[in-house]
């Protein structure tokens, strides 16, 4: 391609066709002020704060401007800051921003815009109309007396997320944001994804949970990846104080793009379970504190003496723990009644040999088998919806409700399963998401489907487990140790220890499993811990520890080690 | 097909619908049928002539127009013309001229001497709901022959040749857009007709679409052939209830004869159009802001480049042309690019359609070549203003026109005078204002207008409206200092050179021109406290 | 260098910029070694500007009743160069809320309906200052000639506000010195 | 009909406050008011505000005590979100109150009371100022500002900043404290506790010398409201409301969340601010006094050592009974002045307030929400109303200087009836006036000093109102 050849500034450079004048303008490290635009959303050229001045004497918005041959703008010249300034005066004049109360104050993007060109007071009166606020939601305040109506939360709901839950309504100064046409943000179709809120630049889009807590640049940001489902998700998790107070999508993660759900934003906030912090024994019907040097001991003496002992783990504790419980097992214990909290059909993990997330956004037709993603795995929804909304066909598979069946091309009972086959047969790029607990039977049928197939495992690193051999509960124990992370052990499980005599268990939380334990052992949660995860595409993430265990609570993968000293 | 004695157009815009347009219309065919005249008269709907009274009834032949204020004047005047063939003096439109003219000669020698009326050639002549009408009036030759004879190449270069430019108010050369939708490899491409004539006092489309409904549908099949597209859409306002149900009627019968569809007069040319209705809003006149809402979204203007004519409708390459532009195009074939450039002055051909109003004696739509003086246009084609009255400033082009002071009322309208004295004549309408208006009401309620379309994407245009409204208001409440004025121009300047459209950029201006001509008026406002017109209440 | 007067009033507001103003510590007697005579202050002050007119005048709070009115008129007329500090001065402030309701809503809540108020009435007395329908910014009343905003502003940035002023120079806040919060 | 002296301003409390003085025809003080003249709707305005706000929004009532709002409403939010904070939270809550107590009472008795008392009334009023008191004693003046500096600095420190920080959320606080910053207000504490020693003894030769003035400036009985904790131990975070008479006998013990069964207002015709009284007893039998004066009534005990010691001499003063004089404000507030620097002390070397266990899980919300706390002027009280999403409905406040409204009038009368002379008007006569409102320290700059001449307005009014006369000394 032809180079072009322009200068900013007086400076010429050289760039390659088909980007703006702000594109080139940030990659020559000059720094042109938007409000509107968002470098993960498309530009629509609406706040007019990056206009800059042409040759001919004009102002264009450098969002918008593509950069052509010749072409020569200045980005800060007396004309461009007047205008800017007088932009900014009229922002702060439509709406009501009182920074002294406002929770984004010191993180605003208008604040900041105001400071840099100095504004000292507003061009224009007082304030005198009252927006109305929308405080329904759980996690997110919609405070339209601080919307700058930049619609950068509707490119993200809509562009990024797929659930076109936010738009605009009426025309002019009455011009209002609006969940499902008017409707409050509780009642609307929102799925509390919070990518809207990620993306405001201004305290009108705020989350609940964080609200007053600290500005960012008080906080410790970290890069990790979610837990709470297979997806894998790339967050950012701004602690203060060793206190969690907020998660953003990682817009550099190639799983999610910077988009997550409710699960992943706003769960870890909102965390009320109670937490193990002391070694328990009960003996004798009394629970006693012991330290933890007595329990590694009493629970590694228990074991050794064991007939069979037995192991559960959790898929959602790190593949390195992973390792080390299987070494624990199979050279400590020399056994090899080894098991997984979660169980899954063999066949249906083999089935998808080398499908990714990104699969769906490409598809001409999807499926959902047997599985609804929206509360399990929001983002696999979002891009369910997106490859919809792109003009995907929808299938569903299902004798229940299934919230994505409003987007559905049609939905199949699941007696009918076997229609899906002629209704693919022509169908190019299909993408299967299955449950991978279903039936040998449901497979017969969809082998016959040429598709990418994706299983939508239940935890965090169900996949790392399953390729380390673990899958299901095992047979027998006298002596058992679960690794429990923050399960809670359901009936299934409680049921499988009905022999057991002596249960050791390792736990985040209190729980009807550490309920029946005779020894129990805190962890630290996935939030304190680092290593890595494989996801359901098979991608092995780093995972890495955004707050500090309370004290002498360690990591699984450091608790079993010391099982494993301790046995020698 | 069936002959009438006498076509009576009945005026049935809004404005006339409120004061009794449909009672009088009922009334009339009673009459009409009781005198047993219902194959000698026939009744057609058209758009008023712009009269601010009564219900107007134009009577061809002859073209007298009677002003019925009241319902009961009916039978005798069907009694009376209808019957008789004697004019009903007492009911005729008076001009309130100087010299009081009396509207008993034929409409064409009294309002149509000085005009050419090629756009609205069959407007009032034919039946619009009758395709055979127009085919008699040499409707759809102008298809055949393209079709027939002529490579799309050829009919671009004819329409290059006619040097026809748009009338949507930027003048841009239609042959070159349609070149340029030609040669976009993208595909498919379509054509749209931009019937969204949005612009208060200006109703020459509606005149257009009302009165020639397949004027319209035969130029965008010739477009259509000449880009390579195949689908049209006509984006109408949602107002012009009666333009939509012709353009449908024209659609219905076009298709029906084989003008429309698959294979078009036996030849492999396919076209189709569809009337899509848009929802009022201003903005939506704008090219990009129609597609988008043609599109299902939201009525707001994208950002140029890229341009409709490679990325318009759907990203594909489209070709928008304003109804007036589009009216032109079969009698450019017809009689050729050469006939049509006798028409008018250099860079500005053929003829353009403006509606006069205001403070002016005879208002309504009018067809002139280019090059005609403001001077001709009120003191001739309109009778002077009412009253006697002088003339304070000619609002030129609409809403978003330009203000022309008395200075400049000998300097033609044609793209290139009008350019030199900073003005546009955008969608032809001529609003002219008398000495006894006040600038600062007018332009008040002009920015009202513009608050109220406001599409509220961009800053400048949403905030600022409303700001500058607010300073007016002020002004005429007495509570503003003047240097506020130079503020008010700030604000005026920076939604000028920001705003994202035309609407905001707009609306600026007409706030600087105001301040350009009429600073003494709003200094007079704000000093004495008093508005020397009387028009703003006690300040 | 010459004396400089300075004399502050404060409006509708809580006092906090001038609590600010003291919060300069030390440093207000460095300013005072400077040249700088406090008048009408709330640390050293008349009650009154004097008669002869001051240097610098400064408001703290927005204009909510006539009284205030008065007030900034006043000063206006008695000083030369005019500062509003803090938010409630530069823009109405946090106290512009009462903007969205009537006056009489306002005053109904706090004088009539509130929980703990038996027999309640509005107070009218001639002595009080009477609420204007709507709070104002002091731009709205008098010519502003220099703004310091925040709620409050940084005890630095009155700082070297006044101190520039002292230097027969005007101003810039920037960086931290510029504050709305 | 005689004449009307006005002094105006008073300059302001929360905004203007003004005295008119009627004399009667032989030239004696008739009747007084304080016009109290400002209002700016916090009550109405935080409606519609999401709840968790009110904790930014309402220090905005005060600058001088914009602490005191912050924890009253962090407090009542507590309440509406269902949760007590951690410990180490309620720790870091009381600190940067304790530093809001030292700041105030100091910046009081020091910068603005103190001119009266170590000057005398009637001074030069040119000289009777904070930078009179720099030339008669620059030792004690540096030491005054070192110390309000100090109780600022822990605000500044612990909070993020001097005036309306951010800091207290509902459930607790948004920060820990470090190491650094305690070892850095540990070891400044020593000094600080000097200097208000310094303080109270020059408060205490002070008394000694004029017992007589106090007899007959603003003495009078009424009741007392505060906050004690265990034992009746001074108490200005949390606790239970005490209400006693002026025998200081026990009317009530409630818990703050009670206050509408014990407290109603008055409104005047002539006072933007209202009249709280007690309940059951009626305006204006039920009157009662809020503050340093009525705490150390009320107190039988206080949990810091030296201040203890202190509070056994106060009580000694009154041989059991309340103090009643408007003066003894000033030695009360030095007590507690010396109680908030040895608190802050207490709470620094406690280990827990290192501990980042400072915020508490939100429970269900709750309808509405009571937070009380003891700012310097007295009983602050936040009462909130939400609807099930956490807006705001309704919200009632009765600020400190509010319960005290009755009493800065009652002194002024007994002031101005005792000491004004209209037929031989001093400036110093009038000075003692607005020394009868410092004593309550109702707000900043009521209690702040004019350099110069008393700015002096007498009028001379026919019984109709309207103006014969008027003679105007500008200062």
């Amino acid at each position: 391609m032809e180079k072009l050849f322009l200068k900013i500034n007086g400076n010429e450079i050289e760039v390659e066709p088909g980007l703006t004048v702000l594109q080139v303008a940030k990659s020559f490290g000059i720094d042109i002020p938007t409000l509107c635009h968002h470098d993960q959303l498309s530009p629509i050229g609406a706040c007019r704060l990056c206009v800059v001045e042409t040759k001919q004497g004009t102002l264009q918005p450098a969002c918008t401007l593509p950069a052509t041959q010749g072409l020569e703008v200045e980005t800060e010249s007396p004309r461009v800051v007047e205008a800017r300034k007088f932009i900014l005066n009229l922002l702060f004049a439509e709406r009501n921003h009182y920074c002294m109360f406002c929770e984004a104050s010191g993180d605003c993007e208008l604040q900041n815009m105001g400071y840099r060109y100095g504004i000292d007071h507003f061009a224009f009166s007082p304030y005198q109309t009252k927006f109305p606020t929308d405080f329904s939601h759980k996690y997110i305040l919609l405070e339209h007396n601080r919307c700058i109506l930049c619609r950068r939360c509707i490119r993200a709901c809509s562009d990024l997320a797929g659930h076109y839950v936010l738009g605009m309504v009426n025309r002019g100064a009455h011009t209002m944001l609006s969940p499902d046409m008017e409707s409050p943000l509780k009642a609307s179709s929102c799925v509390s994804c919070g990518a809207c809120a990620q993306v405001c630049p201004t305290g009108s889009l705020a989350d609940k949970i964080g609200a007053f807590r600290g500005k960012a640049d008080e906080m410790t940001k970290t890069k990790s990846v979610c837990a709470n489902c297979s997806v894998g998700c790339g967050i950012l998790a701004f602690t203060k104080a060793n206190h969690l107070i907020k998660i953003w999508g990682e817009w550099e993660s190639p799983v999610n793009h910077g988009i997550l759900c409710e699960l992943g934003r706003f769960s870890p906030l909102n965390e009320k379970r109670k937490r193990v912090l002391q070694p328990i024994i009960r003996q004798e019907g009394r629970r006693e504190v012991i330290s933890y040097q007595d329990a590694i001991k009493k629970a590694t003496q228990k074991l050794k003496e064991a007939k069979n002992p037995g192991g559960i783990i959790s898929p959602k504790t790190t593949n390195e723990a992973l390792e080390a419980f299987n070494i624990l097992f199979s050279t400590s214990l020399q056994s090899k009644n080894t098991g997984l909290m979660e169980s899954y059909n063999e066949k249906a993990v083999k089935l998808s040999a080398d499908g990714c997330l990104e699969d769906i956004l490409i598809a001409n037709a999807v499926v959902l088998y047997k599985v609804d993603p929206s509360t399990s795995h929001g983002v696999v929804a979002s891009w369910v919806k997106k490859a919809v909304t792109k003009g995907a066909y929808l299938y569903i598979v299902t004798d229940e409700e299934n919230s994505l069946s409003f987007y559905a091309t049609e939905t199949f009972k699941t007696s009918e399963a076997d229609k899906l086959v002629n209704t693919l047969e022509n169908s190019k790029k299909v993408v299967v998401i299955l449950n991978p607990q279903v039936e040998s039977a449901d497979l017969e049928i969809l082998k016959k489907v040429k598709a990418v197939f994706l299983p939508l495992y239940k935890s965090a690193n169900s996949l790392g487990a399953i390729k380390k051999g673990l899958n299901g509960f095992f047979e027998k124990s006298d002596v058992a140790l679960i690794v429990a992370s923050d399960f809670s052990g359901d009936g299934n499980l409680l049921a499988s220890l009905q022999d057991v005599s002596y249960l050791i268990v390792i736990s985040n939380f209190v729980s009807p499993l550490t309920e029946r334990a005779n020894l129990i052992i805190p962890s630290a949660t996935w939030l304190e811990t680092s290593g890595t995860f494989t996801n359901l595409e098979g991608k092995t993430q780093d995972v890495s520890s955004i707050m500090e265990a309370p004290e002498g609570v360690k990591t699984d993968k450091a608790i079993i080690e010391d099982f494993m000293k301790a046995l020698g | 097909m069936k002959i009438y004695r006498l076509h009576v157009l009945l005026s049935t815009d809004s404005r006339s619908i409120l004061r009794g347009a449909l009672e009088v219309e009922t009334k009339l065919k009673e009459e009409i049928i009781k005198k047993g005249l219902e194959n000698e008269v026939q009744i057609l709907r058209t758009g008023g002539w712009g009269i601010e009274e009564g219900v107007q009834l134009t009577v061809y032949p002859g073209g007298l127009i009677y002003v019925i204020n009241n319902v009961e004047d009916i039978p005798y005047l069907v009694e009376e013309h209808f019957l008789k063939g004697r004019p009903v003096k007492k009911l005729m439109y008076e001009i309130d001229a100087p010299a009081k003219v009396e509207m008993t000669a034929p409409i064409e020698e009294e309002i149509m001497k000085k005009q050419t009326r090629i756009i609205l050639r069959n407007v009032g002549l034919i039946n619009p709901e009758d395709i055979k009408e127009y085919i008699a009036h040499d409707g759809y030759q102008a298809l055949a022959q393209v079709l027939s004879t002529m490579t799309p190449e050829q009919v671009i270069s004819e329409i290059k040749a006619s040097e026809l430019s748009g009338r949507g108010g930027a003048g841009f050369p239609t042959g070159f857009k349609w070149e340029l939708t030609a040669k976009a490899p993208a595909k498919p491409k379509y054509i749209i007709c931009n019937a969204d004539e949005g612009e208060p006092g200006t109703f020459k489309d509606r005149v257009i679409m009302e009165g020639d409904p397949h004027s319209i549908i035969e130029s965008m099949a010739i477009a259509a052939y000449a880009v390579g597209a195949n689908k049209g859409f006509i984006y109408v306002r949602g107002e012009y209830d009666l333009s939509i149900d012709r353009l449908n009627i024209a659609i219905k019968q076009s298709k029906e004869i084989g003008l429309l569809g698959n294979n078009i007069l036996g030849t492999n040319f396919d076209f189709d159009v569809e009337v899509r209705i848009g929802a009022g809003s201003y903005v939506c006149g704008e090219e990009t802001a129609l597609m988008e809402s043609l599109e299902g979204k939201r009525g707001e203007p994208r950002s140029k480049p890229p341009y409709p004519s490679t990325e318009g409708l759907w990203a594909k390459p489209t070709v928008i042309n304003n109804v007036e532009t589009l009216a032109n195009i079969p009698l450019i074939i017809l009689k050729g690019a050469e006939w049509y450039k006798g028409l008018g002055v250099e860079g500005s051909r053929g003829t353009k359609v403006f509606t006069l109003f205001g403070d002016v004696n005879a208002k309504g739509v009018i067809e002139v070549p280019f090059g005609f003086t403001l001077k001709e246009l009120i003191y001739e084609i309109g009778y002077g203003i009412k009253g006697g009255k002088n003339l304070k400033l000619v609002q030129l082009g609409g809403s978003s026109g330009s203000f022309i002071t008395p200075e400049h009322l000998d300097v033609p309208i044609d793209w290139n005078s009008v350019r030199k004295i900073g003005a546009g004549q955008g969608s032809g309408a001529i609003l002219v204002l008398d000495e006894t208006r006040c600038v600062i009401d007018f332009l008040k309620n002009l920015l009202a207008f513009f608050n109220h379309e406001s599409c509220g994407k961009c800053v400048p245009c949403r905030v600022g409206l409303p700001k500058a409204l607010d300073l007016l208001n002020r002004v005429t409440s007495g509570n503003v200092e003047i240097d506020e004025l130079g503020f008010m121009e700030e604000l005026a300047n920076v939604m000028k050179n920001t705003s994202f459209c035309g609407l905001g950029q707009a609306a600026a201006n007409q706030i600087l021109e105001s301040l350009k001509y009429f600073k003494s008026e709003f200094i007079n406002h704000i000093e004495t406290g008093y508005c020397p017109a009387n028009k703003c209440g006690r300040l | 260098m010459a004396k400089v007067k300075i004399a502050s009033t404060w409006l509708e507001a809580c006092s906090g910029c001038h609590m600010s103003l003291l919060d300069m510590d030390e440093r207000i007697v460095e300013l005072i070694q400077a040249g700088v005579e406090f008048t009408s202050t709330p640390i050293t002050d008349l009650k009154h500007p004097p008669e002869e007119g001051v240097d610098i005048g400064i408001i703290e709070g927005a204009i909510g009743t006539d009284l205030h009115e008065e007030e900034a008129k006043h000063l206006r007329k008695k000083c030369k160069i005019l500062i509003a500090i803090g938010d409630c001065a530069v823009f109405g402030g946090i106290v512009t809320m009462r903007n969205y309701f009537s006056r009489e809503e306002v005053l109904t809540r706090g004088y009539l309906e509130t929980e703990s108020t038996k027999d309640g009435k509005i107070p009218t007395s001639d002595e009080l200052g009477k609420l204007l329908p709507k709070v104002k910014a002091v731009k709205d009343i008098v010519k502003v000639d220099f703004y310091i905003p925040g709620c409050p502003p940084p005890a630095d940035s009155i700082y070297t506000a006044l101190k520039e002023l002292l230097g027969g120079r005007v101003p810039v806040l920037k960086g931290d010195l510029l504050k709305y919060d | 009909m005689g004449e009307k002296i006005t002094i105006s301003p008073v300059t302001r409390i929360e905004g203007h406050a003004r005295v008119t003085i009627y004399l009667n025809d032989n030239g004696n003080v008739d009747k007084t008011f304080v016009h109290i003249d400002q209002f700016r709707g916090f009550e109405k305005f935080s409606e519609g505000r999401p709840y968790f706000e009110m904790l930014q929004i309402t220090p905005r009532i005060c600058g001088i005590c914009p602490v005191s709002h912050h924890l009253a409403s962090a407090k009542a939010c507590d309440a509406l979100i269902g949760v007590e904070p951690p410990k180490p939270a309620k720790l870091l809550r009381e600190l940067i109150h304790m530093g809001q107590c030292v700041q105030s009472h100091a910046m009081h008795f020091f910068h603005l009371a103190g001119p009266d008392l170590l000057l005398g009334w009637d001074s030069n009023p040119a000289l009777r100022n904070v930078v009179g008191l720099v030339l008669a004693n620059p030792e004690l003046a540096l030491k005054a500002v070192k110390l309000r500096k100090y109780g600022q600095e822990i605000i500044a420190k612990v909070a993020g900043r001097r005036i309306h920080p951010t800091f207290a959320v509902p459930g607790g606080v948004n920060n820990q404290l470090t190491i650094e910053v305690r070892d850095s207000l540990l070891s400044e504490l020593d000094t600080m506790i000097a200097y208000t020693q310094e303080g109270i003894s020059i408060a205490k030769t002070w008394i000694g010398a004029n017992m007589e003035v106090i007899e007959k400036f603003g003495k009078f009985p009424s009741g007392y409201l505060g906050l004690v904790n265990e034992g009746d131990s001074l108490e200005l975070y949390d606790g239970n409301l005490k209400l006693t008479d002026s025998e200081g006998k026990v009317w009530e013990r409630f818990k703050p969340a009670d206050y509408l069964d014990f407290i109603e207002e008055r409104v005047e015709d002539w006072s933007y601010l209202k009249f709280p009284y007690y309940k059951k007893l009626g305006y204006p039998k039920g009157v009662y006094r809020v503050g340093p004066l009525a705490r150390a009534n009320n107190a039988e005990k206080i949990t810091t050592p030296l201040a203890n010691e202190e509070l056994k001499t106060y009580k000694s003063l009154g041989n059991g009974r309340p103090l009643e004089g408007s003066l003894v404000y000033h030695y009360a507030r030095l007590i507690e002045l010396l109680y908030s620097a040895e608190r802050a002390g207490q709470i620094l070397n406690d280990p827990d307030v290192l501990s980042n266990d400072i915020i508490a899980m939100p429970g269900d919300l709750q309808p509405h929400g009571v937070g009380v706390i003891e700012a310097p002027r007295g009983t602050l009280i936040h009462h909130y109303w939400i609807d099930e999403d956490g807006i705001m409905q309704k919200a009632n406040l009765i600020v400190s200087t509010g319960h005290n409204n009755w009493a800065i009038s009652k002194a002024v009368d007994d002031v101005a009836k005792n000491f004004v002379d209209g037929k031989k008007l001093k400036e110093g006569m009038l000075n003692m006036v607005e020394g009868a409102i410092r004593c309550y320290d109702p707000c900043f700059s009521c209690s702040t000093h004019a350099i110069g001449k008393m700015p002096l307005l007498v009028e001379l009014k026919a019984a109709d109102g309207t103006l014969f006369d008027s003679v105007k000394r500008e200062g």
